[in-house]
């Protein structure tokens, strides 16, 4: 309630968790939360903000303090910059939890084209400067290969903050760039010219960026029966009866082939807790509890579209709940 | 004050003789909502007198003076019955054409209301939208001669570009009645067009009512008794919606036959 | 001592020295009065109830908020101090979270501890704050003591007691209306003050007029030359809030306007002027809901059935042609001021001449209304420029410069948003990209408007 | 002077044909006036009738009547000790996904919504006694089921409505959750409660803060600023402010209240104090204008009989100017409480599933609601952000029609 | 003319025996910015007299009365230069309270200007802000007496909750001298009281006038000579900010010593 006053070192407390962080994470968070207060009768319910996995970090490792969440959900991993930068600010002791899987999906709308696309296509369509060859000037994807159709390339994806246009630069284009040997070359001469050839993407329309809402894409998708959109698995799943999926070497995105990794786009999904508050969010412990508890695969995260994560490394992550072993930043890239 | 009204009358140009009336009115009754405002006046106007309407504040001169151009027709809330013609024409009757109508029944309002164009525009404006004139060499001869029988060309000849506004009052009435004038009507109504000016201005325009005199039918309300007795041949009496006398102005002023009006002309009321 | 006691407490004291202060000095009136001196006797009595009452509280009212911000650092001083304390973890945010968890339950906000150690923490708290609360209370009071008895001893017949009271309230009156500077000044600053920060990294030339927006690829640390151009953004703006929705405001709410006024029958004006209104309380956030869901893609298939390229789900189109809608009613009523001021003799004049209605209405009435109709017409600009939540919904994000209605562009406020929810990067350039972004609305949304007041005034003016 | 012209011959043919081309014109103008006024009214019909369309499906929900025997149901509850604990802690999804198997089939346990459970609980919480009994209890229906009930929904839940609609287990009525409950990740179990509530948090701060330094300003800057500089300044900043776009205040809530001040962010009191700046300026203008219409011949009399100018304006100005002030007011705080763009910059967008407690505690308000819902991707969302607009719209409309109203009834002419 | 005004004066009163003046300006300068209004003017005003002044329109007689009550001081450009008293005490020194000062220099306005309120609370708003009655009844009292003494006491009696905006112009404005009577003032000061009524309720207000006469000294402001005439003991004619001419109103219009004076009440100007 109000009347909470600040000063003398005490009293700025919470009795809300607030997380905040992946779009792609979002849905799962906000199902968590729900289900942590019908568990936990009398909790008011956590506020989930979805900010982006970039812009979660960022206020996730402004401080430890009431005032700064205790929680963010990233659909990628932590970058070591942000871990540093966690740690500039205090917050020190960070727990890192891998709630799931989520494949990074291609589709388009039910009456579009039928594309089937590979790592290589998806870059060369792309990126902005492909295989450091000036400008990229496929206009349709026909131009980039002769099998797909003469549709114009109109791709939505999400903005650079974004976990899922990480994975997108991760799991697919970098892959494509590698397909040029001469890249692989210059990987090793120097990495960020490297990383500047095979990430970065276009800025002529091609690739509409869609801000922080996936589900905006899906909406527009169904509007734009020419345009790919790109995003996280569940938002596929929720919209089978408006989209279809575009495959990716042959392999659709499934339950199956992203839980196996088979397809090429799956990616793990994480929350980051600050330990330092476990002692001072009331419900903190119970809310991560409840996580553990729905992640198996026929849990309720799955039936909101996550794929589960391994067994193996469901475990794992059980066990970090428990004990909340703190994340060793020297792992991170 | 009898005897110095009196006096006043000796300047007054003498009567026409009696003429066929340019406009008639018959039992005219003009309602505002459930209001009535006048009361069954009838009255001729001809063509080679100056007709004024005199009468205490709320009378109706204006209202009556209004259903002449059917200028009443916009406000929404007044009706008028009665017969009122213009050339022996129904000016009330459906096929009379109101826009024709007011073009040839010409007004000039208390305050004086020019345009905010130019003098040169707010002359020519009539012409235009009338069609009277094809080329620019006609409008520029309506303006000048509209302009020299409002007597007001000598003072504006040498900027007719500047704003109608930036006259001073007097000009400014001066200048609309030069505009009603460009049209070429058949009468002219003024309400209390002096009332506005200072002394030397409505002289200037009480000579010019004097030029303008025969041309046009002119009527002119006013609450000025000396100016009525000073430009008018005819003068009409109202009281409260009713048209008390009529007949020759130094008769009403001398010799009024009516107590009303004897009471109102000596100041007892009003 | 609680909060509450003390400040009834308080109102009691203020309660009983307006009773007497009035009372007293309705005595000494009665007395002064039938000297028969008229200047004998000032203020009426409730007046020096006031001054009284008022002396009373205010002294005691501004320890009160002082002590209030004192009080709970020396109260945890206390605790900190008790022997229960010394089992506190080491660090601050957990600590202070124990500590105040012990005082939500010390006064009695919370029933439960969820943490065990603020259990033992609690009694402290209690005493602590017992004691500082009573101590509070007992200054508090001799405060109000003080200020009543001294306020008391001035109550005299001709004590100008009302000249001090509304002394007092001229100064509440000014106070109240300085804030409008500094919330002025609030805006004035954290916008330069970022904007700044924003330009020590970004060649202001080069926001200006540059003409690539992506911000992404500064993001992605890619530099940030030139990735922070704003002309498309302008442009986008300009197209939307400036010329697409002024296409549809201007002609719509004129005629509107001049209908209403001029033609319209009494009763239809009286439903029918409300009713457009309406279309101005419409929230935004409908607007925009609208514009995505129904109007943009009705437009975009249109597009795509005559065969337009590049035709998009949030064209340009859609979201100017909803906000002109929503612009409507402003254009329609300042028309309709402007108009109506125009002097009815105005109107009578042309009418007199055999004008027919709309030629008055062309000719002589809307050149004479302009200055106003202009000026109403620049607000509106101002307004659709600084429009957030149909450009965010219904315009895409696509920085193009383009003059296809039924291509994406993106707008100012759009990217305001845009960068500043969800996407709250490192303290880069990007996030502060919008507080210039801002700065520039600001000030061109400021200079629309003094233009446009400038040019309403002396219009009215001219009439006056 | 130059030659006399002949009186125009109006009866000419030309002359004639004149006046009806013009006349033509002026109903072609007219027509055009008219055509403006209704083409804006039907626009106007044209939102509220989709909105309307759309969203009275909204607040209608679709309820499955499921068979629950309880001693057979694998649930383990001690019917004495009912509490809510005991409750939270009996898996009762799992029972009901089991109960909903047993009783409809075992592709059935997807038609309820996820959230069913909790009806099955709140059964059991209102008469503990069931436990030992088979009793029929309606759960909420998926939203597949509940669109495809209400109106077309994919072929596989068109054949499960089919099928339950043949054995009477389907009832569609008015979802009085969507009134009372708040925001939620199951189309089918959310509701306006918490972003109303925090919607009227937010005004009252707003209310508080806006009115009275609004009117205090008005009248100081009316009745007794001198004319210098400083009222200068005062009165550019007023006018500028009334301009100034709204997302602009979010960005001044956004550095100085919550990065500067560290106020909780999501808060009411900071989206409050957001909007009170937004509408002061609303509120001070009105208030000039009205305070300005009382004639200033009221003040002269009051002061010619030895008022002071604070009696003068406290006993007669203020209270003539009230209606007009407060139809500013109205105006004012009916456009704080439809604004969204500045709350979205200070975090009231976030996820929120229980009503704010208090003007410190998150919260969102409707209009972010609306927009939130409006990104969902779940269809059900979609007559649910309708239905929630319909709410903020009868707000609002009655909002301005009362100010409208007001401004009517109060209109005087001294 | 002005052998009809000397017939009006026949009706008029009697002129009282010079007496102790109740209020004094010496020199007293007013300006509106830059623009002097009142040119230096020193004028006794007493207590069994009724002073009128006159003069054309703009003269300054309005802002002149406006400093015997500081109602000037309301004007954020006027100011106000030279001594004026009451009772010997200068009214523009720093410690005279402004509310009190008007409280005993009353004014009635042109216009009438009752409040929006009831007529019984037009006139008990002035008591009740000088704490003059403490009971209910003292009110009524109060309220009823003035009522009384401005003449309205018989036509109102009956309806004292009604508005007092509802009634007629002339009740109004009696009314408006009711409400200032009610505080007990020692001077009225009255700008034009008439100008706004009809003949009927303009004598009842000149009636009033000289009941009231003798019990507060009076000043009144007027354009209309023959009620200047009927009303005062003592006129004063201003012209362009300046007193030409004081004296005994009866002096003044048939014998004025001022060749200004003369010509106006003649009717050259004005
Ligand atoms: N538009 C109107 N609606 C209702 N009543 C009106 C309207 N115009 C005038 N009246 C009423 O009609 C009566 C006659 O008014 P009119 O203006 O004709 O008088 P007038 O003789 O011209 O007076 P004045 O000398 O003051 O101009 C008055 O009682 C007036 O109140
Ligand atoms: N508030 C003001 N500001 C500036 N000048 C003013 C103001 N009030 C009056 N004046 C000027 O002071 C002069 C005297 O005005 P005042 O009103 O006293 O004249 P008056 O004799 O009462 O005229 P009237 O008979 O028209 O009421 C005039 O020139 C007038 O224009
Ligand atoms: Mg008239
Ligand atoms: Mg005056
Ligand atoms: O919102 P993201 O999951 O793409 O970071």
């Amino acid at each position: 309630g109000c009347g909470q006053q600040s000063g003398g070192g005490a009293g700025a407390t919470r009795d809300q968790i607030r997380a905040v962080g992946s779009s792609t994470v979002y849905p799962f968070a906000t199902a968590i939360a729900e289900m942590f207060v019908q568990g936990n009768p009398g909790m008011k319910s956590p506020i989930v903000e979805s900010t982006g996995t970039g812009g979660g970090m960022k206020l996730f490792c402004q401080g430890v303090g009431a005032q700064h969440p205790d929680i963010a959900n990233a659909s990628r991993r932590m970058k070591k910059s942000e871990f540093e930068d966690c740690r500039k600010n205090g917050v020190t002791d960070i727990v890192e939890i891998q709630i799931g899987v989520d494949g990074l999906a291609f589709a388009e709308s039910k009456n579009g084209p039928g594309l089937k696309l590979t790592p290589r296509i998806v870059y060369e369509a792309l990126a902005a400067n492909p295989y450091g060859k000036g400008p990229n000037k496929a206009q349709s994807w026909k131009d980039v290969d002769p099998s797909l159709p003469a549709t114009p390339i109109s791709v939505f994806g999400p903005p650079s903050t974004s976990g899922t246009r990480d994975s997108l630069a991760e799991l697919i284009l970098t892959k494509g760039c590698e397909s040029d040997p001469a890249m692989k070359a210059l990987k090793e001469k120097s990495e960020d010219e490297f990383k500047a050839t095979c990430t970065r993407i276009r800025e002529d329309g091609k690739y509409v960026d869609s801000g922080e809402n996936d589900n905006l894409i899906v909406q527009k998708l169904g509007a734009n029966p020419n345009a790919l959109g790109v995003f996280g698995y569940s938002f596929l799943e929720e919209n089978k009866d408006r989209l279809k999926d575009v495959s990716i070497n042959g392999v659709e995105a499934t339950y199956e082939t992203v839980s196996t990794s088979q397809y090429p786009g799956a990616r793990p999904l994480y929350i980051y807790v600050k330990k330092a508050h476990m002692q001072a969010i009331p419900g903190l412990q119970a809310y991560l509890d409840t996580f553990a508890a729905n992640w198996d695969p026929n849990g309720a995260l799955t039936r909101r579209g996550m794929v589960a994560a391994p067994e193996d490394v469901r475990k794992a992550s059980a066990a970090t709940v428990k004990s909340l072993a703190v994340l060793d930043g020297s792992q991170l890239k | 004050m009898v005897t110095a009204m009196t006096a006043m009358m000796h300047e007054q140009q003498t009567l026409a003789p009696a003429a066929e009336p340019k406009m008639t009115a018959r039992d005219v009754r003009v309602f505002y909502g459930d209001k009535q405002a006048i009361k069954g006046v009838s009255i001729d106007v001809d063509m080679d007198n100056v007709t004024a309407f005199i009468g205490p504040s709320g009378c109706g001169k204006s209202t009556f003076l209004r259903t002449l151009n059917r200028m009443n027709d916009t406000v929404a809330s007044a009706r008028v019955e009665g017969a009122i013609t213009l050339d022996g024409e129904d000016i009330y009757a459906p096929s009379m054409d109101v826009v024709q109508l007011r073009a040839r029944v010409g007004m000039v309002f208390q305050k004086p209301n020019p345009f905010p164009k130019s003098i040169y525009e707010n002359i020519a404006y009539g012409p235009r939208i009338h069609g009277l004139a094809h080329a620019k060499a006609d409008l520029d001869v309506i303006v000048e001669k509209s302009l020299r029988r409002a007597g007001l060309w000598d003072e504006v000849k040498d900027r007719l570009h500047d704003s109608g506004t930036a006259l001073s009052g007097g000009q400014q009435q001066r200048l609309c009645i030069g505009r009603a004038i460009a049209v070429e009507p058949e009468v002219i109504l003024m309400d209390e067009p002096c009332s506005a000016l200072d002394p030397i201005a409505t002289a200037k325009i009480e000579e010019l009512i004097h030029e303008l005199r025969g041309r046009y039918a002119i009527v002119i309300v006013t609450h000025n008794m000396q100016q009525a007795a000073r430009v008018s041949q005819r003068t009409a009496f109202f009281h409260l919606g009713e048209l008390v006398e009529y007949g020759v102005t130094s008769d009403i002023f001398t010799n009024p036959k009516q107590e009303r009006t004897k009471d109102y002309i000596t100041g007892r009321y009003g | 001592m609680t909060g509450s006691a003390t400040f009834l407490l308080l109102a009691g004291l203020g309660a009983i020295a307006w009773v007497s202060a009035r009372a007293r000095a309705l005595r000494l009136q009665g007395a002064a009065r039938a000297s028969g001196r008229r200047d004998a006797v000032h203020s009426l009595p409730g007046y020096h109830g006031w001054y009284v009452a008022l002396w009373t509280l205010m002294p005691a009212g501004i320890f009160l908020a002082v002590w209030a911000n004192v009080a709970p650092g020396l109260v945890t001083q206390d605790v900190l101090g008790s022997p229960a304390a010394q089992a506190l973890p080491a660090d601050d945010f957990s600590r202070s979270a124990i500590l105040g968890e012990a005082r939500a339950i010390a006064t009695g906000m919370q029933a439960g501890a969820f943490n065990p150690l603020s259990q033992g923490l609690v009694e402290p708290y209690r005493d602590a704050i017992g004691k500082y609360g009573l101590a509070g209370t007992a200054l508090a009071i001799m405060l109000a003591f003080a200020g009543g008895a001294y306020a008391f001893t001035r109550v005299r017949p001709d004590f100008r007691a009302r000249t001090r009271v509304e002394r007092l309230v001229m100064a509440t009156l000014l106070i109240a209306s300085l804030l409008a500077i500094v919330t002025t000044l609030g805006i004035v600053a954290s916008l330069l003050w970022e904007s700044f920060r924003f330009f020590s990294m970004v060649s202001p030339l080069d926001f200006l007029f540059g003409a690539k927006w992506s911000p992404q690829s500064a993001a992605l640390g890619y530099g940030n030359d030139d990735a922070f151009g704003a002309v498309p953004l302008f442009w986008g703006t300009i197209f939307i809030g400036a010329i697409i929705a002024m296409a549809v405001a201007i002609p719509l709410g004129l005629m509107s306007a001049i209908y209403l006024t001029q033609y319209a029958s009494p009763t239809v004006r009286r439903w029918m002027k409300p009713t457009l209104e309406m279309l101005a309380g419409v929230p935004t956030v409908v607007y925009g809901y609208f514009a995505a869901l129904t109007i943009a893609p009705a437009l975009r298939d249109f597009a795509v059935a005559i065969g337009i390229h590049g035709a998009s789900s949030e064209s340009a189109l859609a979201a100017g042609l909803v906000m002109g809608v929503m612009i409507i009613p402003f254009v329609s009523s300042m028309a309709d001021d402007s108009i109506a001021a125009v002097p009815q003799s105005m109107r009578d004049g042309s009418l007199a001449m055999g004008a027919t209605t709309s030629e008055t209405i062309r000719r002589v009435l809307i050149p004479a209304a302009l200055p106003g109709v202009v000026g109403g017409v620049l607000l509106a600009v101002s307004r659709a420029i600084g429009e957030t939540m149909i450009v965010v919904m219904a315009a895409g994000l696509a920085a193009n410069l383009t003059l296809n209605p039924f291509a994406s562009v993106t707008t100012v406020t759009t990217q305001i948003v845009q960068l500043l929810t969800g996407d709250q990067e490192f303290d880069s350039a990007k996030t502060l990209a919008a507080f210039a972004l801002g700065l520039v609305l600001f000030i061109v949304t400021l200079l629309l408007n003094i233009v446009a007041l400038r040019v309403v005034k002396k219009y009215r003016e001219a009439y006056d | 002077m130059t030659a006399e012209r002949l009186p125009t011959d109006w009866k000419s043919d030309a002359m004639r044909r004149r006046i009806a081309r013009r006349y033509a014109a002026e109903r072609r103008f007219r027509a055009a006036g008219l055509f403006a006024v209704l083409l804006s009214a039907a626009f106007l019909a044209f939102l509220l009738f989709t909105m309307v369309g759309n969203g009275l499906r909204g607040f209608t929900g679709t309820e499955i009547a499921v068979k629950v025997d309880f001693p057979a149901s694998p649930l383990l509850l001690d019917p004495n000790a009912i509490t809510d604990q005991a409750l939270a802690n009996a898996n009762l999804p799992m029972v009901t996904g089991e109960v909903v198997k047993k009783a409809l089939g075992a592709d059935a346990e997807q038609w309820v919504a996820p959230t069913a459970w909790t009806a099955l609980r709140d059964a059991i919480k209102a008469d503990p006694k069931i436990l030992a009994q088979t009793v029929t209890i309606r759960l909420p229906a998926a939203t597949a089921i509940d669109l495809a009930a209400k109106s077309d929904g994919s072929p596989e839940a068109e054949a499960a409505v089919a099928r339950l609609d043949k054995a009477g287990l389907l009832t569609t009525g008015i979802n009085w959750g969507f009134l009372t409950a708040s925001d939620g990740t199951d189309p089918t179990q959310v509701g306006i409660w918490g972003a109303f509530k925090g919607s009227l948090l937010t005004m009252l701060v707003t209310l508080a803060l806006s009115f009275p330094i609004g009117v205090a300003t008005a009248v100081y800057l009316e009745e007794y600023a001198r004319k210098n500089w400083m009222t200068d300044i005062i009165e550019v900043s007023i006018n500028n402010l009334a301009a100034v776009p709204s997302i602009i205040f979010g960005l001044l809530g956004l550095s100085i209240f919550l990065n500067f001040l560290h106020l909780p962010r999501s808060a009411a009191l900071v989206g409050g104090m957001t909007l009170a700046l937004m509408t002061m300026p609303v509120i001070v203008i009105a208030g000039r204008n009205a305070i300005k219409s009382v004639p200033p011949s009221i003040r002269d009399a009051a002061l010619g009989i030895g008022a002071s100018p604070v009696q003068v304006v406290f006993h007669h100005v203020l209270p003539l100017a009230l209606p007009g002030i407060l139809t500013g007011t109205i105006i004012g705080m009916a456009r704080a409480l439809g604004e969204t763009a500045p709350l979205l910059m200070i975090g009231m967008r976030a996820f929120i599933a229980t009503p704010p407690g208090g003007i410190t505690d998150p919260a969102t308000v409707l209009p972010v609601q609306i927009f939130l819902w409006s990104d969902e991707v779940s269809k059900g969302f979609v007559e649910k952000t309708s239905a929630a607009i319909i709410v903020l719209l009868v707000f609002l409309l009655a909002m301005n029609g009362l100010a409208i109203y007001l401004r009517n009834k109060f209109e005087r002419r001294w």
